[in-house]
């Protein structure tokens, strides 16, 4: 069946390599195949790979499928594997393949990996890396993947050769990309879409139009506020799924006072109280209901409930208690409160602008006056992100692609660390030597259960000490044909092999 | 008349309007040439006359007044005023053709007449100048009360009379009037001359009289000059001039216009149509149009002759024009 | 030259202004109306923030006070006469306010047209040559770029210099600059050929003989006689300025939601135009058409009534 | 000849001022590392970019390079999506011109009769209504306009697609939307809204310029003729109105350009607008700084052509520069 | 000359009045005009500025602009009542059977369209012939003219034409549909002397050739005393004096036809000689004083002159508005 989707932005390449966004794995995973993927329950199963195990603490063993062929006729082997480790790791995917060390071809269908330490998650690491034609990267000049200092373009920006469900038929960047069904493909699709074609439609009232219309079977990015009229609409309605999207409040304590904002000589939010305070004062469930429309999930932790180490307990949202919050703010000192800019994006989550004022506004309530700065993603990553962390306060969201919350913990919740990477978005510097600990414990342990307890106390920690405060999990809204039937993974990927159209 | 010391000399003056170049033109330093609405005049007003000064439109006589008045340099040759001991040059004043566009229409009547005395320092004091353009009001035929008035509210005689206040505010010694009637309707520019004409008289002022109209200025000047395409063709005190004119122009100019008297209803129209300035005939300007012309005139740039009568006349001929109607040849030119 | 219309010679008396307004008023209703239209929105715009609760003010705002509508609709709140936005906010106060910075945006980017383009308008015009053709060539440029492009330019460069400083006093500016400047062009043709026309008047040539500088000329006697058709074109520039800047919150580089101006209304109003709550675009939406068609309308009129071409010789 | 060449000559001066101010927004606007390296990058990743991408070289040297790379019709990679940006507007430059044709279309359909109604009519009740309907064109925001054609003819009566570019033809040098029928009717929304604008504008140009020149002397000389009124409107007045409302039109392209990049945003419109805003937002300085020479560029040359056929409506215009 | 006495008029103008509303009032611009043109002669309507002679003109050929309209009087055309001619009909007259010279030949030619165009688009408006027919005729208009060369200044736009002859295509515009009657409103006020006699000169050559009857409209008494068979004097809206030229200049009847004889410089004149002017100015619209319009500048002024108006008086060949006449001795 023929299939119409759109969704409000285009992926900026098609090369599997050469940049790590979701939105590229997200249109990618249709055409291009990793070892390991997650099935429609976002459990890992077997793909290119028919088993892996772990040899021992920093190796890791992979037997290959056989008989897989690329949609160009070539047969898959571990060379192809090789040769995208390669790539991966020149290209701006490879921190996601940090933890490789080498890769070694044991036969054409066995490889091994050595791991830099001890990693008990690499298959969950791996979902997002894809396997690349060799011959083919080889035969058009795209060994390489495209870096912006390129003088010509990469051939693979444009086109793909993978082993998925789907081939590129037709790309037309930031327009329109048609995937059309892989007929050599080695399993078997639960769907039926044989021909899809994505559309970019930036203008969230014009796609919701164009849903209503009937000229695109689904749309993805559904504003919340309009979900109620595509529900009502017959022949329509909204699929909402849990996002892995976390969005919380990261306070700065690295510095001894307030970039943005009021206090030149200290810096209140090293002061527990205003941090707890602060926590008491949001009214997420205000938020919940009237920006979001019940299409988010208050949150007491930084990660959302599908992230291996989410505690149910610690995860509760925690109850805004205006009377305490004031009383605390008085502890500290903070009666009066004090003003500070709140650096928000307007065009990266949904609502992230309203959402923004809205903290703004509970903040007010404890006296902190809150200036919210909302620019665009591209213009606040340049102020917040690292090297400059040039903010006082900060709306983030992060979504764990592993669905592994050991991830937040190194790059978010770790001191930062220039070296090795850890806590390089740590935007607000939080620091505990005890969490540090417990990341590297973490990593090293090979136990399920130990690893999974251990999440658990760091989180603990990190609630203890309020170094973040979350305010929801965020949903995916999707409006869909009612013939239609789809898988929503929360990673935001367009699963077209399970789509049905009755 | 003649023994009054000499105003204003004008010494080989010419002025040419270049045409605005292209870059291109620039490059390749194309021809320098232009219009040249003034060529080579020399002129002396003496001390309290009336110098008149006739010719078809377009023969330079605006620009002519332009450049003695300082608004343009000449492109060659020079203007001399009379220097008082002090060595200062007299002061002039000017007065144009379009009442309309001569006054500022946002400003007050007083102001406009003001204005004068306030740059030149001439009274000082509100009061004082206040009281000088009342005075001045009155001299033109207006009344104080216009003073507070916009020039929109004046008809065109009115406004001319505003003019002449305004000039007389800066006391000029020279008063240049460049077809200050010739907007107007005759009844109108009938009072305007008699009033020009009084205070020529009471005033003694020197003046250049600048018209198309020869009855006009035939009445106004006391010597008058006549222009054809940038050249002075003729000077002559006026009744000499038109008593018996040398040049042909002269001649046919008079002529030309249509006069009150019906017995005679013969037009003289002269023939053929004004040459474009910009590329004037060679030898003789006139030659396209004149009767008489012969083949020095097409070649040759006449010379300057003096008459008897103190007058001067640029043509090879030397024709008796006294009453030359009845004995013009017929016109060769055709209207081109 | 025909004087078409004679004027008496013996003026009418003046009128009372008073009497000369009404008498205008009568012929031109339409105008009339649009004026009084104006003055109303303009009260409004100034009046009601002296008067209430800035509703954009943190402390006085409740997410849960949102999406309410106007009052006359069920779940309307008397206190709330025209409903409320996403974030709770008054719309009768919040456009008040709103408006209140579209016509200072207006107003003020207006002005440094009219200063930068009416300066550079007199010099082409009055020097001529060279000069003039130097700051023609510019405008030409200029008008490749209107105010729309100017400020995505202007916005990225102020955020380069200025870095993440940016409080709502600099997007406005970036807002009133990037207008102002793409309105400069307009202004500098219209005073030009006015000014050339002027120059050669003979009133100047009056003023130059009596000795007056070239300075002073250009101030007392052609700057007053090439205002009046520029101020028309400011006139109907200040509706066209309050536009823009709606067009460029709409591309997310307007003035920030914090402080809205009418056009950041609508933007955002926008997002519920399909989920039902009209009220939080349509309000604004109304209230930008009223004020600048009314100007518009008034400014058209000052414009045939001022026509230079009728001027002068009544 | 001599002043079409001066004109072309000064045009390359503007585009050579216009380059360089371009060139200063690629110094300026913002650190292009930040779009080019990933969020991690070390402090060596840096350096070694800054040297590659020459950023450590004084202005000017920069400057001369980035002239020498445009004149080899080198204009650079995009940071965003790793395509040349030559390709990048090359692929996008047919929607947009065929936006703008159909836009104009409908102006010189639409605007022209209702201009020329109102300005024969000015004070009939029909040519005041449109007056105030052309007022209000100008009045709304560009993108409400949008939203509301939208809203009503692709949700409320499903007539038109709301977005896109429908089936397009493949020419080689060229895409083309025109040859099928989807195409037309998804060009219809955003050209409409792009147009009303233009439409508003040019309505109150003519009106003006054919009551300016109903008032003239020869119009009236014409009726002393007794020329029938539809020759003395259609014929003599029309011709009179030429000139200012084509020149005006050429000067309005610069604003045409401006409400693409909203029209276009609007209607999902592949060209170059919606490249120039997709571009600003990642900060996509190459794109950007090309799009803006080439803006320039295309402002000029149309101008230019709009006033080397001056001579062509009305030949008074050849003496003043000859 | 023609005695006008024994041939019917060809164009007969009975108490013409046209106003102007301002303001909801009405203001008379013309009162109660009379005068008729008779077959072949050549009417001369003098005035100065302001005195109705344009509107005159327009209201014969339904030209008025709209703050003005006619209000009353009849306009009879050779029999035919031009005031009650819908506006179809009016267009054949225009042109057809009354041409128009304007004033200004340098704005009444339409610069876009070739001198060619234009006529050819009159000719065949007019005459029923179309394509080479209307060419022929127009390019021998354009040499009866006394343009040289036609064929090239068919081709030709107004502004390659000099002002003169400019204003010899707008009286080939004005005669070539063979009128019988021209309209000149001041020829020849916007050119030169020496052009103006040229063109004076054409005038009179057409007139010769083709009898048509002439209302020429000037404030020049030279051009009236070369030109006019008879003379009509306005004054602020009203007929002073319609006189044979002769008698106007010897013995004029009205004191104001006088009074502009005498304040016109003449070569005549004595340069010596104060010129006579009229005291005060012409009344503008709205303004003027009851009774006599021209009492207040008017030396033989008396009571019944600012009591009433003087009605026309026809005496011997000569009409007059007037209580006091000057008699033939004082003039
Ligand atoms: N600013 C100018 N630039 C170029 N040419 C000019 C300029 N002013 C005048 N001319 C030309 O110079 C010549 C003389 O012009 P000028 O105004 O002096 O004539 P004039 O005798 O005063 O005519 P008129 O009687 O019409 O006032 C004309 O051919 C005119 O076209
Ligand atoms: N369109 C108009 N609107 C108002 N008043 C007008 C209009 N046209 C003419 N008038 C008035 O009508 C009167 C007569 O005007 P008209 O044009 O007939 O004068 P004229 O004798 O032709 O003068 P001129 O010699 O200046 O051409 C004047 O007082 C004039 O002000
Ligand atoms: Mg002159
Ligand atoms: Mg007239």
């Amino acid at each position: 069946a023929d299939f119409k989707f759109a969704g409000p932005l285009d992926a900026y390449t098609l090369d599997p390599h050469a940049v790590s966004n979701t939105l590229i794995f997200a249109v990618l995973a249709n055409v291009y195949e990793p070892l390991v993927r997650r099935n429609a329950e976002q459990k890992l199963e077997p793909a290119l790979a028919t088993d892996w195990k772990q040899v021992d603490g920093t190796t890791w063993e992979f037997t290959l499928r056989q008989g897989v062929r690329f949609s160009n006729g070539n047969p898959f082997t571990a060379d192809d594997v090789v040769f995208s480790l390669t790539r991966g790791q020149t290209g701006g995917i490879k921190a996601n393949l940090n933890s490789i060390a080498s890769v070694e071809k044991v036969d054409d269908y066995k490889i091994r990996f050595k791991t830099r330490a001890v990693n008990p998650i690499l298959p969950n690491q791996i979902t997002n890396w894809f396997i690349m034609d060799k011959e083919w990267a080889e035969a058009n000049g795209a060994v390489q993947p495209g870096t912006a200092n390129n003088t010509t373009e990469t051939f693979a920006n444009r086109n793909a050769m993978g082993t998925g469900p789907y081939a590129i038929k037709e790309r037309d960047p930031g327009v329109k990309t048609v995937f059309a069904t892989n007929p050599g493909w080695w399993d078997k699709k639960t769907g039926n879409i044989d021909n899809a074609t994505f559309f970019v439609i930036p203008n969230p009232s014009t796609r919701v139009s164009a849903l209503i219309s009937g000229e695109v079977d689904m749309i993805d990015g559904v504003p919340p506020q309009d979900a109620e009229r595509i529900d009502k609409t017959d022949g329509l309605r909204v699929q909402a799924g849990p996002d892995l999207r976390t969005i919380y409040i990261q306070p700065d304590v690295a510095r001894d006072s307030l970039v943005f904002g009021s206090e030149k000589t200290r810096n209140p939010f090293k002061d527990l109280k205003v941090r707890q305070a602060m926590e008491l004062a949001i009214d997420t469930g205000a938020i919940q209901k009237r920006i979001m429309r019940n299409y988010s999930v208050p949150v007491g932790l930084p990660i959302g409930h599908e992230v291996n180490g989410f505690d149910e307990a610690l995860g509760a949202p925690v109850k805004p208690d205006l009377d305490k919050a004031k009383a605390l703010m008085k502890e500290a000192g903070y009666e009066n409160g004090f003003s500070v800019t709140l650096d928000c994006t307007n065009d990266r989550f949904m609502n992230d602008e309203a959402t923004c004022l809205a903290v703004a506004a509970s903040l007010a309530r404890i006296n902190i006056k809150v200036e919210p700065r909302a620019q665009t993603t591209s213009r606040w990553a340049t102020q917040v992100n690292p090297p400059e962390y040039n903010t006082s306060l900060a709306m983030l969201g992060y979504s764990p692609a592993t669905y592994d919350a050991h991830i937040f913990l190194t790059s978010i919740a770790a001191s930062r660390d220039p070296k090795s990477g850890l806590g390089a978005f740590n935007i607000g510097g939080y620091s505990n030597p005890e969490v540090d600990r417990l990341i590297d414990a973490i990593g090293k342990e090979t136990d399920q259960a130990k690893r999974t307890d251990l999440i658990k106390q760091a989180f603990k920690l990190i609630k203890t000490d309020v170094g973040f405060i979350p305010l929801h999990q965020l949903n995916i809204l999707w409006g869909v044909k009612d013939n239609i039937t789809v898988v929503q993974p929360a990673d935001l990927a367009y699963p077209l092999r399970y789509f049905t159209v009755k | 008349m003649s023994s009054a010391p000499d105003f204003l000399i004008l010494n080989h003056v010419s002025k040419i309007y270049r045409r605005s170049q292209g870059f291109l033109e620039r490059l390749k330093k194309a021809d320098a040439s232009g219009t040249k609405a003034v060529s080579d005049v020399s002129l002396t007003v003496r001390h309290g006359e009336t110098m008149g000064l006739v010719g078809e439109s377009g023969c330079g006589k605006s620009t002519l007044a332009r450049l003695v008045s300082g608004l343009m340099e000449p492109t060659a040759g020079e203007i001399a005023f009379r220097r008082d001991a002090a060595g200062r040059t007299p002061r002039l004043q000017m007065i144009f053709q379009d009442p309309y566009s001569s006054l500022n229409g946002r400003w007050t009547i007083e102001d406009i007449v003001a204005e004068p005395i306030r740059v030149h320092r001439l009274r000082q004091g509100r009061a004082a100048i206040r009281a000088r353009v009342d005075e001045l009001l009155t001299q033109v035929g207006l009344s104080p009360a216009d003073a507070e008035k916009y020039p929109q509210e004046f008809s065109g005689g009115q406004r001319q009379r505003i003019c002449i206040a305004r000039a007389l505010a800066g006391e000029p010694e020279f008063l240049i009037l460049d077809e200050p009637t010739s907007a107007l309707d005759v009844s109108v520019q009938a009072q305007i001359l008699n009033l020009l004409r009084d205070l020529q008289k009471n005033l003694s002022l020197t003046s250049l009289f600048i018209t198309h109209n020869l009855s006009v200025v035939r009445i106004m000047a006391d010597r008058i000059g006549v222009m054809y395409l940038g050249e002075l063709v003729e000077e002559a005190p006026s009744e000499e001039l038109f008593r018996r004119p040398h040049h042909p122009y002269t001649r046919l100019l008079i002529d030309a216009a249509p006069d009150m008297d019906i017995g005679d209803r013969s037009l003289h129209p002269i023939a053929g149509e004004l040459p474009n300035p910009a590329f004037p005939p060679r030898g003789c300007r006139f030659h396209t149009r004149c009767p008489f012309a012969g083949d020095v005139c097409r070649t040759t740039a006449p010379p300057q002759k003096t008459t008897e009568a103190g007058g001067m006349f640029r043509c090879h001929l030397d024709l008796d024009l006294s009453n030359a109607s009845a004995n013009m040849p017929a016109s060769k030119a055709k209207t081109a | 030259m025909t004087s078409v219309v004679n004027t008496p010679s013996v003026p009418a008396a003046r009128r009372g202004r008073l009497a000369r307004l009404l008498r205008a008023m009568r012929k031109a209703p339409g105008p009339t109306f649009c004026a009084f239209v104006i003055l109303v929105l303009l009260v409004y715009a100034f009046v009601t923030p002296l008067a209430s609760q800035n509703p954009f003010e943190f402390a006085g705002m409740s997410v849960m006070d949102s999406f309410l509508p106007p009052m006359w609709m069920a779940d309307g709140m008397p206190n709330f006469p025209l409903g409320t936005d996403d974030q709770g906010r008054n719309l009768l106060t919040a456009m008040a306010y709103g408006m209140r910075t579209s016509i200072i945006v207006g107003v003020l980017s207006v002005l440094i047209g009219l200063v930068v383009g009416g300066g550079l308008g007199l010099v082409a015009g009055f020097v001529g040559g060279k000069v003039d053709a130097f700051i023609m060539r510019v405008a030409d440029v200029q008008l490749a770029y209107p105010a729309l492009l100017l400020a995505m330019i202007i916005d990225g460069a102020a955020r380069a210099a200025l870095g993440a400083e940016r409080s709502v006093t600099t997007a406005i500016a970036i807002v009133v600059l990037s207008i102002g400047i793409a309105f400069w062009v307009q202004y500098a043709r219209t005073i030009r050929s006015s000014v050339m026309i002027e120059r050669d008047q003979d009133y100047v040539s009056a003023a130059r003989i009596t000795g007056r500088s070239n300075l002073s000329i250009v101030v007392l006697h052609i700057l007053p006689n090439v205002m009046a058709p520029v101020l028309v074109i400011a006139t109907i520039n200040l509706g066209i300025a309050i536009i823009t800047e709606a067009t460029l919150s709409f591309l997310g580089i307007g003035i920030p939601v914090t402080s809205p101006s009418l056009g950041t209304l609508i933007r955002n109003g926008n997002n519920f135009l399909q989920s039902g709550e009209w009220w939080i675009s349509v309000w604004p939406c109304l209230v930008l058409v009223a004020f600048v068609v009314s100007v518009n309308i008034l400014g058209d009129h000052l414009r045939d009534v001022y026509n230079p071409r009728l001027r002068g010789r009544s | 000849m001599n002043y079409t060449a001066s004109r072309i000559m000064q045009t390359i001066v503007v585009l050579l001022v216009i380059s360089f101010i371009a060139f200063l927004l690629v110094a300026n606007i913002g650190d292009p590392l930040a779009a080019l390296l990933s969020a991690d990058a070390t402090v060596n990743e840096r350096l070694e970019l800054i040297a590659r991408l020459g950023l450590d070289q004084p202005l000017a040297t920069r400057f001369l390079h980035f002239l020498g790379n445009l004149l080899q019709g080198d204009f650079g990679m995009s940071y965003r999506t790793q395509d040349p940006v030559a390709h990048l507007i090359a692929e996008r430059l047919p929607a947009t011109i065929e936006l703008a044709f159909v836009s104009l279309l409908i102006t010189v359909f639409v605007g022209v009769p209702a201009g020329i109604y109102c300005g024969v009519n000015p004070n009939s009740l029909f040519g005041r209504f449109i007056m105030l309907i052309s007022t209000a064109g100008i009045t709304l925001p560009n993108f409400v306009v949008g939203l509301l054609l939208i809203a009503v003819f692709s949700v409320q009566l499903g007539l038109l697609p709301s977005f896109g570019r429908g089936a397009v033809t493949d020419l080689g040098f060229w895409t083309t939307g025109l040859l099928s029928v989807s195409g037309w009717r998804a060009i219809i929304l955003p050209a409409a809204t792009l147009s009303t604008f233009q439409v508003a504008f040019i309505i109150r140009m003519l009106r003006t310029q054919l009551m300016e020149v109903g008032q003239s002397e020869h119009i009236r000389f014409a009726r002393a003729r007794g020329l029938s009124e539809a020759r003395i409107w259609y014929v003599y007045a029309i011709r009179n109105t030429l000139l200012p409302v084509i020149t005006m039109l050429g000067l309005q392209l610069g604003n045409i350009i401006a409400f693409s990049v909203v029209t276009e945003n609007v209607f999902a419109w592949p060209g170059l607008g919606s490249l120039f805003l997709q571009s600003i937002q990642s900060a996509d300085i190459p794109v950007i700084a090309i799009y803006l020479i080439f803006v320039g560029l295309v402002f000029m040359v149309i101008n230019l052509v709009v006033e080397l056929l001056y001579p062509l409506i009305d030949a008074r215009v050849l003496r003043r520069h000859s | 000359m023609k005695g006008p006495l024994v041939t019917t008029p060809l164009l007969d103008v009975r108490d013409l009045t046209v106003a102007i509303n301002r303001d909801g009032r009405p203001l008379t611009a013309l009162d109660k005009v009379s005068f008729s043109v008779y077959p072949g002669e050549v009417l001369g309507i003098v005035g100065e500025s302001g005195a109705g002679k344009s509107i005159t003109g327009a209201a014969i050929i339904d030209l008025l602009v709209p703050p003005l309209k006619r209000t009353g009087g009849t306009i009879t055309l050779a029999g035919e009542r031009l005031d009650q001619l819908p506006p179809k009909a009016m267009r054949r007259i225009r042109g057809g059977k009354i041409g128009f010279v304007f004033q200004d030949p340098m704005t009444s030619l339409n610069p876009v369209i070739s001198i060619g165009r234009q006529l050819c688009d009159t000719i065949e408006a007019h005459l029923k012939i179309g394509g080479d027919k209307a060419r022929k005729k127009a390019l021998e208009w354009i040499e009866r003219v006394g343009l040289p060369n036609p064929d090239a200044q068919f081709r030709r736009y107004p502004h390659q034409l000099s002002g003169g002859m400019r204003q010899r295509i707008v009286i080939a515009l004005a005669l070539c549909a063979d009128p019988a009657l021209v309209i000149a409103d001041e020829p020849t006020t916007a050119l030169d002397v020496s052009v103006q006699a040229h063109i004076l000169q054409l005038l009179r050559d057409l007139h010769c050739e083709s009898k048509v009857s002439m209302m020429l409209i000037t404030h020049d008494l030279g051009v009236i005393a070369k030109m006019a068979d008879r003379v009509a004097v306005l004054y602020a809206g009203r007929v002073a004096e319609i006189s044979p030229v002769a008698d106007l200049f010897a013995a004029p009847k009205h004191p104001y036809t006088r009074g502009l004889i005498r304040a016109t410089p003449m070569p005549a004149a004595d340069g010596g000689v104060r010129l006579d002017q009229i005291p005060g100015a012409m009344p503008g619209l709205g303004a003027i004083p009851p009774g006599c319009a021209f009492n207040p500048r008017c030396f033989r002024a008396e009571g019944d002159c600012r009591a009433a108006i003087p009605p026309l008086t026809t005496r011997e060949s000569a009409a007059f508005s007037c209580f006091h006449p000057l008699e033939r001795e004082i003039a």
